[in-house]
């Protein structure tokens, strides 16, 4: 490894930390929720890119092709269904226990990190090379449909369950549908 | 190359980040979204800390797996919150408290 | 056999199942069987050879000749009705007696005696519930059949029970039964009985009969559910007073609990609601703490010998430090007192025993408020004696302060019979309390009989009230005057009542009180202040007389003031029925008390040697102060079931 | 005779049976099948029971007569040779009733057990003889109550229960027949229960006599403790123990039981504890029993109001038979009373008191049963003063001649009342002797068993009251009770109670005071009823109309319900009193003549005159009285000679000024100096006619402190037990359920709030290191401590605190084992680290005492057993 793929490395990491701790904060902090999403979008791209850096090439595709592609599309797709009012008015109502929460979470991590890193040996310690084949399409491949068969299946079953459910809740009420005792979501009328 | 610690902490302040946002941000839209966050933060440790002990895939298929139920995840989730709306007009998590005592 | 009583009996409903008459006439025979059988002569396999021929046909004669003139003495105007159910009581009354009498040459049986059926026990628990559940598939609508199988029910108990007083109860324990119930903690179903409990299960299978009987008159909605609880409440009761491993008296404790809260919440007076979750609380709290003091203990057991066992026995070889024992005997003891009632806690008593309909308050006083006072007789002073000899001068304090006084000064300002009666029940616990802390022979055998006597004429109290309840539909003793003109025998009946709670010597209340008393001045427990609470006690004598006699002047004498008191119509068959045995039972007592004494003497001496042994072998304030170990099985304790697990070389001392 | 003995042997004597068996089973027949069998199957069932008790008494009297002979004994002390006679008792064992725990843990037995001997063999012959009297008295006078049957049951009973009383062996069977005489007397005074007074007399008579039983009951446990007995022959012999001068044998009276006042209190704590002896303790216990049932000064409150009842139930109860049981008590214990000088000279006083109290009253009542009551109470005073002052046979005495003239005096009005009654309805009225007089004429018999009586009563020489009245006086100047042992204690220079000399003459006059008022209101009551003109109605032909509604008001005479019924108009000339029928009078006559010759059983100074020297009720109660009479110090034979005579010469005196005033004032006089004084004094009239107002000075002070006690104690029951215990709880939980509700707001932001706050906390706990560990001491004082296990925990150990650790890096060493020796401590430290590299410690602190020293004899509070010490 050469001094210079040793920067470029390092350079390339620090590059997509900061851009995924960008997208993150854009994220969380954005009024508009589209622009969160815009920022969701940024960190999952950043992610995809570490996923490289870390040899897991599948890993990455896959972030990319259902993260991407579906999740941050079905935001976007619900943020537009939803319209203007998916935006929330900014009052101050309810404001302190949120931020009490707020606290205390941050609070919990950076203790969390102090720990790991007062623990973590000084020097950090490079990380053995690694054949080529680590983290590839085949490999992936040969485990999933070994080992990992059942947890395959069994993911299946929960994507399916989970379509199953969302297009159940979020359906609404037809006329045909068997009167249940009066529910406040009687004939939603857009 | 980049000490593995790096990437965990990264994962770690990720990981923070996504859980201020859900607990600050009232919109539920929002607060969905850090989950996802926070989930990618956790993918991201799983990943690192593979790197490390390469001598099996166990972090990235659990990585893996994790992605799937995220989609799952996202998918109900989105689900309600339009139901959700279609009841209460809004998506303002705190208007939400039929729950109420 | 249900009497048809003389007001309308209530209109069964069409639809009842023709089978209904059939089944009714058959049971009215088995009863008939059970009677005679006994009334036959001795029941198989205990007949001591010793006993002539000439004594064995006095012994049948004389119940039959009882039962024939007490059947004559009632005036015809009841039909025969009401005089063959007297007859039969009067003649098992003399059964008992003739059976019982100590007369000159104790027919000893020789050689070994007759081998005690180990099972008797459990048919005495077992059919009780074994009835109630036969109660739930009966049909709704036929009440009589309902009434009368669960008087069927209770009278065979009661048959059942008798041969109990076949075995002369020596210092130990008899009819014992240890079946292995739950192998891992240690859990036994372990029942037996002694002197002291079989009065007092007794008690329960004669009180309940009579209790449901009179009820029978006056519940009319949903019997059969009454039923059902009338029934659970006899398991419950007979269970607790016979169960000897831990759990199973908590068990049983428990179980008593929940028909009696029935009982009140559902048939109830005016805010019943209130006064049974009142019941039901107080009391809760209090065997909450006991389940906490018994778990402690099976697990310091656990700890001491590997296998952690909530048998009696081996608990009460258990040895705790003082502080540790003192607060074991106070989880005991709280809960005991809750029940009892003793002076702080005893605010539920007056409340449950207004709303309480007739059946259920006469229970609730005649045999649940013994639970505390056996119970406090049984495993607080059996398991921690040390601690409850250390608290029993303060305690007799409180009895004699808090329950004689005050319960007697609270009973004269009552207005509500009932709550008066209540509070005088108070009174009378606080006697057998006093009895209990002074520990010496004669007042804790006055305690027992106390409990007993307390059971027939505060039974028999309510019972009355109950009947004057049903005419006039109020309580208030305002309400009341000149009733003795209208209703002569009633008025006679309740006198004797009265006179029995007051402690009329020759009635059953004064051999009680008396021993008691005497028992308090000579005890060393009560170390210098025995005096006073002696004269306490005998004060609490002028106080009773005082509530009890203006409570009756306001009931019976005067002038009729109002106009609904001048038609009241006398007791009618089934209370007449119903009360009779009690009053019996106050005569024969009180002229007759060696006929229970001698029975329970044996068994209190044994719990008070045991008790001043183990006070005499770590004395002074400070007694015990080492780690908790273990002492020796107490001999007279019945002999132990293979223990299952072996027994690791724990010390003894 | 002698098949007689065999029949009946006297340790075994049945007869007893049954004299008691008669009249309870007169009383059960009565009481049951009383309405059905009609009035005169009642009547006849009522007089045989008691005639057949009376008869069995006369019996049993005569085979005790033959006993004594038998135990006939000739005694020569310093040259005089007397008869002794043995105290000859015949006992019938019924069974054994219960068994009580005497001192020492000892178990003493108690026995359905009776006996006769002299002392209640008399007692029962006057009780079933005035008994049967009054049966067929009572016949005849209650015979148009509807009631009848019920009014023998009860009258049947009570006789039951005074023989239960008289015959008991032991204190709890008399106990029995006490409280049953109060509830028989409680049943006859509310006899006509219809009408609220008669029952609150009842009531009234029932809660005094209880209080008196409160005493009787302390007494006896105060006797089973000291002496371990309760019958009387185990009593006479364990009495020696009632005076035992131990600290342990008094009764502590400051402090209480005898115990120390400790802490802020000791200031209360007396020099020297107040102790009485045992023997005071006892005498005074059973002394109040005695005044409630015998209607003493503190109780007596009862007894005139008890005069609601029926005339014949006043005659039986609070003439004859209930009201001397307190003195049969006191004499049947006399061995006891004798014991405490101070209880006598209670006694005494109180009986002396009560005779001019109860005097003083009746002098002014109107109505004769009230006059004849308070006479009651006085004569009672009397005997309570004989006894007291140690004469147990004149006091006995006057008990036997009270009975007669009593019973006579009490049947005479009752027959007047009679007579009133047929035209006077109200009750009131009917006895007032305002309405009387002039009866003489109308009713010559009534009136001459009622003059015989009044003379007796008065002390008219030569009449049964005045033989047993001199010999009260003359025995309460002279006598002087002595402790027994007071010469030995007196050489111990223990402090022994005298009575002073004063007490003998101030008794003796206010006993004379007494006498004269006596005979002063029994004359005025007799010349008011029988003498002067009828004021009741005007006596003539009756005209027509009236005789019809007089023959119609006859039949439904005495009915219950008679409170609706008119009222005569007295103006109308009636029929003239008709003197009562025969079977009313018989009775009259046998009391009146025994009321006069009754005297010579025991004739006092005319023993000398007549040398009667064994006369028989004198020597016939010397047994039993002996141990009592040895106590009694009586003055030199001369001196006690010539005391006689004045005794007997004040008797008379007092007897003639009494009758002389009473002559005086309303024959000479036809009242009218009576009248004067009321007009000067008539603010004392009406206390005096009020009773000195005794009745509301209880109600004040006694019953109005009961009531307000009682009213505290409900109101503190449901104010403050019930509110703290019920409600407030309650409340308490009521109170937490709205705190924890403020957190349910629905948000879920909220929810997620909270559930970050405890994931931190966890993770808190998780992170900190924890130092715990478990000492477990073992044999011989070496300690194992073992750690508490801790994810990812190494530990450390310092076996000495101060000093370097056991190992130097943090091993996995879970346990440490430790010796410490005797009575010293160490300190051991426990290090751990956990897996986020946080270290913690603790240390342990093990302390060994040094051997425990032997278990010494600790002695719980100072009331020892009397035989020596006792372990607790």
């Amino acid at each position: 490894m050469s001094p210079t793929e040793m920067a470029l490395g390092q350079a390339y990491f620090w590059i997509c930390a900061t851009l995924a701790l960008t997208g993150a904060i854009i994220t969380v902090s954005a009024k508009n929720p589209i622009r969160g999403a815009m920022g969701l979008l940024l960190m999952i791209l950043t992610i995809a890119g570490l996923f490289l850096a870390l040899h897991a090439q599948f890993l990455a595709a896959i972030q990319l092709i259902v993260y991407a592609g579906a999740i941050v599309v079905l935001f976007l797709f619900v943020i537009m269904l939803l319209g203007p009012s998916s935006t929330s008015p900014h009052d101050g109502r309810g404001r302190l226990p949120r931020y009490v929460g707020a606290g205390l979470f941050a609070g919990a991590g950076v203790a969390a990190m102090s720990l790991i890193v007062r623990n973590a040996p000084q020097a950090p310690k490079l990380v053995a090379g690694v054949g080529n084949d680590f983290g590839s399409v085949d490999a992936f491949g040969r485990i999933l449909f070994s080992h990992g068969l059942v947890p395959f299946e069994l993911s299946s079953a929960l994507l399916m369950v989970a379509i199953i459910g969302a297009v159940a809740v979020a359906r609404g009420r037809h006329k045909d549908d068997p009167k249940t005792p009066a529910s406040p979501t009687s004939e939603g009328h857009e | 190359m980049i000490p593995v610690e790096y990437y965990v902490a990264l994962s770690a302040i990720l990981f923070t980040v996504g859980g201020v946002g859900f607990l600050v941000r009232r919109n539920v839209l929002v607060a969905l979204m850090s989950i996802e966050v926070m989930l990618n933060a956790v993918n991201l440790a799983l990943v690192a800390f593979n790197r490390s002990h390469t001598d099996a895939h166990t972090g990235q298929v659990f990585a893996f797996f994790l992605i799937a139920a995220e989609a799952a995840e996202v998918a109900v989730g989105l689900a309600i919150v339009l139901s959700l709306f279609r009841v209460r007009r809004t998506v303002r998590s705190d208007e939400a408290d039929l729950l109420k005592n | 056999m249900a009497a048809k009583t003389s007001t309308p009996a209530p209109t069964p409903s069409p639809l009842r199942p023709a089978w209904v008459g059939p089944a009714f006439t058959a049971l009215v025979a088995l009863i008939a069987l059970v009677a005679f059988s006994q009334l036959g002569g001795r029941p198989a396999g205990s007949s001591p050879t010793g006993y002539s021929a000439a004594t064995a046909l006095v012994g049948s004669m004389l119940p039959a000749l009882a039962a024939a003139v007490v059947a004559g003495l009632i005036p015809a105007s009841h039909g025969w009705r009401v005089r063959v159910p007297i007859g039969l009581m009067a003649g098992l009354f003399a059964l008992f007696i003739s059976r019982m009498w100590p007369g000159a040459d104790a027919v000893i049986p020789e050689g070994e005696p007759p081998p005690e059926s180990t099972t008797l026990l459990s048919w005495l628990v077992g059919l009780p519930l074994a009835g109630a559940i036969a109660i739930l598939f009966m049909p709704r609508q036929a009440p009589r059949l309902l009434k009368a199988t669960t008087l069927i029910v209770m009278l065979g108990t009661l048959a059942a029970a008798l041969p109990l007083l076949s075995v002369d109860m020596g210092r130990g324990y008899h009819f014992n039964q240890d079946v292995v119930w739950i192998e891992r903690f240690g859990i036994h179903y372990h029942v037996a009985i002694d002197g002291i409990s079989l009065w007092l299960v007794l008690l329960t299978t004669v009180s309940t009969p009579i209790a449901a009987y009179a009820s029978f008159g006056s519940i009319k909605t949903r019997i059969k559910d009454w039923c059902f609880a009338l029934l659970m409440l006899q398991a419950g009761m007979i269970g607790a007073f016979i169960a000897l491993d831990l759990f199973l008296f908590y068990v049983f404790w428990e179980l008593m609990l929940i028909p009696m809260y029935l009982m009140i919440g559902v048939w109830g007076g005016a805010n019943r609601i209130k006064s049974a979750i009142k019941f039901f609380l107080y009391t809760m709290a209090g065997s909450v703490m006991m389940l906490v003091a018994i778990l402690y203990i099976a697990y310091t057991y656990g700890k001491l010998t590997g296998s952690p066992s909530f048998d009696y026995f081996e608990l009460q070889r258990v040895l705790h430090t003082r502080d540790v024992q003192v607060w074991l005997w106070a989880g005991f003891a709280i809960s005991f007192f809750i029940k009892v009632p003793m002076f702080p806690v005893h605010t539920w008593l007056p409340d449950a025993h207004t709303e309480a309909p007739t059946g259920g308050s006469m229970i609730l006083a005649a045999v649940m408020l013994k639970m505390g006072t056996y119970g406090y007789l049984r495993f607080c002073m059996g398991l921690f004696p040390e601690a409850s000899a250390e608290f029993a001068a303060t305690l007799a304090g409180v009895a004699v302060l808090g329950g004689i006084i005050y319960g007697a000064l609270c009973a004269w300002r009552q207005d509500d019979v009932k709550r008066l009666v209540a509070y005088s029940s108070v009174a009378h616990l606080g006697y057998v309390m006093l009895g209990l802390f002074a520990q010496t022979q004669a007042s804790t055998e006055g305690a027992v009989l106390q409990m007993i006597n307390h059971g027939i004429s505060t039974g028999a109290l309510f019972l009355l009230v109950g009947v004057i309840y049903d005419r006039r539909h109020t309580r208030q003793l305002d309400d009341f005057g000149g009733l003795a003109k209208p209703m002569p025998v009633f008025a006679t009946m309740f006198i004797i009542a009265t006179l029995a709670s007051v402690g009329l010597p020759g009635t059953n209340g004064f051999v009680g009180e008396f021993m008691i008393i005497m028992g308090t001045f000579v005890s060393n427990r009560l170390g210098h202040v025995n005096g006073v609470q002696a004269v306490g006690a005998a004060i609490g004598v002028i106080l009773g007389a005082l509530y009890m006699l203006t409570a009756v002047q306001k009931m019976f004498f005067g002038p009729i003031t109002r106009e609904e008191n001048k038609r009241v119509p006398d007791i009618n068959a089934r209370e007449l029925v119903a009360v009779a045995p009690l009053i019996i039972a106050i005569f024969v007592i009180g002229l007759f008390p060696n006929l229970l004494l001698s029975q329970m003497r044996d068994a209190v001496s044994r719990t008070l040697g045991d008790v001043s042994a183990r006070v005499e072998s770590s004395p002074g304030p400070r007694y015990y102060q080492g780690p908790t170990k273990l002492l020796k099985r107490s001999a007279s304790a019945p002999p132990q079931l293979a223990a299952p697990a072996p027994a690791p070389a724990a010390e003894e001392n | 005779m002698k098949d007689l003995l065999a029949l009946f042997p006297p340790a075994d004597f049945s007869l007893i049976g049954f004299i008691l068996a008669m009249p309870l089973i007169g009383a059960f027949v009565n009481g049951v099948f009383g309405k059905r069998l009609g009035k005169d199957a009642v009547r006849l069932m009522a007089l045989t029971a008691i005639g057949l008790s009376f008869v069995a008494a006369v019996v049993t009297f005569i085979v005790l007569d033959h006993q004594v002979d038998l135990s006939r004994s000739e005694v020569t002390e310093a040259g005089v040779t007397h008869v002794k006679y043995g105290h000859v008792r015949l006992s019938w064992l019924a069974w054994e009733w219960m068994r009580i725990s005497g001192p020492r843990d000892a178990s003493v037995p108690i026995e359905l057990k009776f006996s006769v001997d002299a002392l209640n063999g008399v007692m029962m012959l006057i009780v079933t003889g005035v008994g049967f009297l009054i049966h067929v008295y009572a016949s005849s006078y209650m015979d148009k109550d509807k009631a009848y049957w019920r009014f023998f049951a009860y009258l049947n009973l009570f006789i039951f229960s005074m023989l239960l009383l008289i015959l008991g062996d032991n204190l709890p069977v008399l106990f029995v027949g006490w409280e049953g005489v109060g509830l028989c007397s409680y049943l006859l005074i509310g006899f006509w229960y219809t009408k609220l007074p008669n029952a609150a007399a009842g009531k009234k008579a029932f809660i005094a006599n209880r209080v008196g039983d409160f005493g009787l009951l302390v007494g006896m446990f105060l006797l089973v403790y000291y002496t371990g007995a309760l019958d009387w022959q185990g009593l006479e012999a364990a009495a020696g123990s009632l005076v035992n001068t131990s600290d342990a044998h008094q009764v502590h009276l400051w402090p209480l039981g005898g115990g120390q006042f400790q802490g802020p209190l000791a200031i209360l704590q007396p020099k020297t504890p107040w102790t009485i002896t045992a023997a005071t303790a006892v005498g005074l216990a059973l002394f109040l029993g005695c005044t409630g049932k015998s209607a003493q000064i503190p109780l007596y409150v009862w007894l005139p109001d008890a005069m609601a009842g029926p005339t014949p139930v006043s005659a039986l109860i609070h003439a004859a038979t209930m009201v001397t049981a307190g003195i049969y008590l006191i004499c049947r214990l006399s061995f006891i009373f004798v014991l405490s000088p101070a209880t006598m000279m209670v006694i005494a006083f109180t009986g002396a008191l009560t005779a001019l109290l109860a005097a003083t009253i009746a002098l002014v009542q109107n109505d004769i049963k009230k006059v004849l009551a308070y006479s009651t109470v006085s004569q009672l005073g009397f005997m309570f003063l004989g006894v007291g002052s140690g004469a147990f046979v004149a006091g006995f005495f006057h008990v036997f001649t009270h009975a007669f003239f009593k019973a006579c005096l009490f049947l005479g009005a009752g027959s007047v009342i009679h007579a009133m009654h047929a035209r006077v309805h109200d009750d009131e009225r009917s006895q007032d002797m305002r309405n009387m007089g002039g009866l003489r004429k109308y009713m010559p018999l009534t009136y001459a068993t009622f003059a015989a009586a009044t003379l007796a009563i008065i002390g008219f020489p030569l009449t049964a009251g005045f033989f047993s009245k001199d010999e009260i006086l003359f025995k309460a100047l002279v006598g002087h009770p002595v402790h027994p042992q007071a010469a030995k204690l007196a050489a111990r220079n223990f402090p022994v109670f005298a009575i002073p000399s004063w007490v003998g003459p101030t008794v003796y006059a206010i006993g004379v005071a007494a006498a004269i008022l006596t005979a002063f209101y029994m004359v005025r009551c007799l010349i008011l009823t029988f003498f002067g003109d009828f004021k009741g109605w005007t006596v003539g032909r009756p005209s027509m109309l009236a005789k019809h509604e007089h023959a119609h008001h006859d039949d439904e005479h005495g009915d219950d319900d008679d409170d609706h019924h008119h009222e005569e108009d007295l103006s109308q000339p009636g029929y003239p009193p008709h003197e009562s029928p025969r079977l009313m009078t018989i009775p009259l006559i046998i009391l009146g003549t025994a009321s006069l010759f009754a005297g010579f059983l025991n004739p006092g100074f005319l023993k000398g005159l007549l040398h009667w020297h064994d006369i028989p009720l004198d020597h016939w109660l010397e047994p039993v009285f002996e141990t009592a009479t040895a106590a009694i110090e009586l003055p030199k034979e001369e001196a006690l000679h010539s005391k006689e005579m004045m005794s007997t010469v004040g008797a008379f005196m007092a007897f003639a000024i009494g009758a002389g005033a009473a002559y005086w004032v309303y024959i000479k006089e036809k009242g009218k100096p009576a009248r004067e004084l009321i007009q000067k004094v008539p603010g004392l009239y009406q206390l005096v006619l009020d009773k000195w107002r005794v009745d509301e000075l209880y109600d004040r002070t006694v019953i109005n402190g009961a009531d307000a006690l009682s009213e505290t104690a409900a109101s503190v029951d449901q104010g403050i037990i019930d509110l703290v215990l019920a409600r407030l709880s309650a409340l308490l939980v009521a109170a937490l359920g709205t705190l924890l509700r403020v957190f349910q707001n629905g948000v879920v932001h909220v929810y997620a709030a909270i559930m970050v706050v405890g994931m931190a906390g966890l993770g808190w706990f998780f992170v900190a290191p924890h130092a715990q560990a478990e000492v477990k001491a073992e044999r011989a004082g070496d300690y194992v401590i073992e750690a508490a296990p801790g994810l990812g925990y190494t530990y450390r150990w310092y076996p000495d605190a101060a000093g370097k650790p056991q190992t130097e890096t943090f091993g996995a060493a879970t346990q440490i084992k430790v010796n410490v020796e005797e009575g010293k401590t160490k300190v051991v430290r426990l290090e751990i680290k956990n897996a986020f590299g946080l270290t913690g410690s603790k240390d342990f602190t093990l302390t060994r005492p040094k051997a425990p020293p032997k278990p010494t004899q600790l002695q719980l509070g100072q009331n020892a057993v009397p035989s020596g010490e006792r372990t607790n």
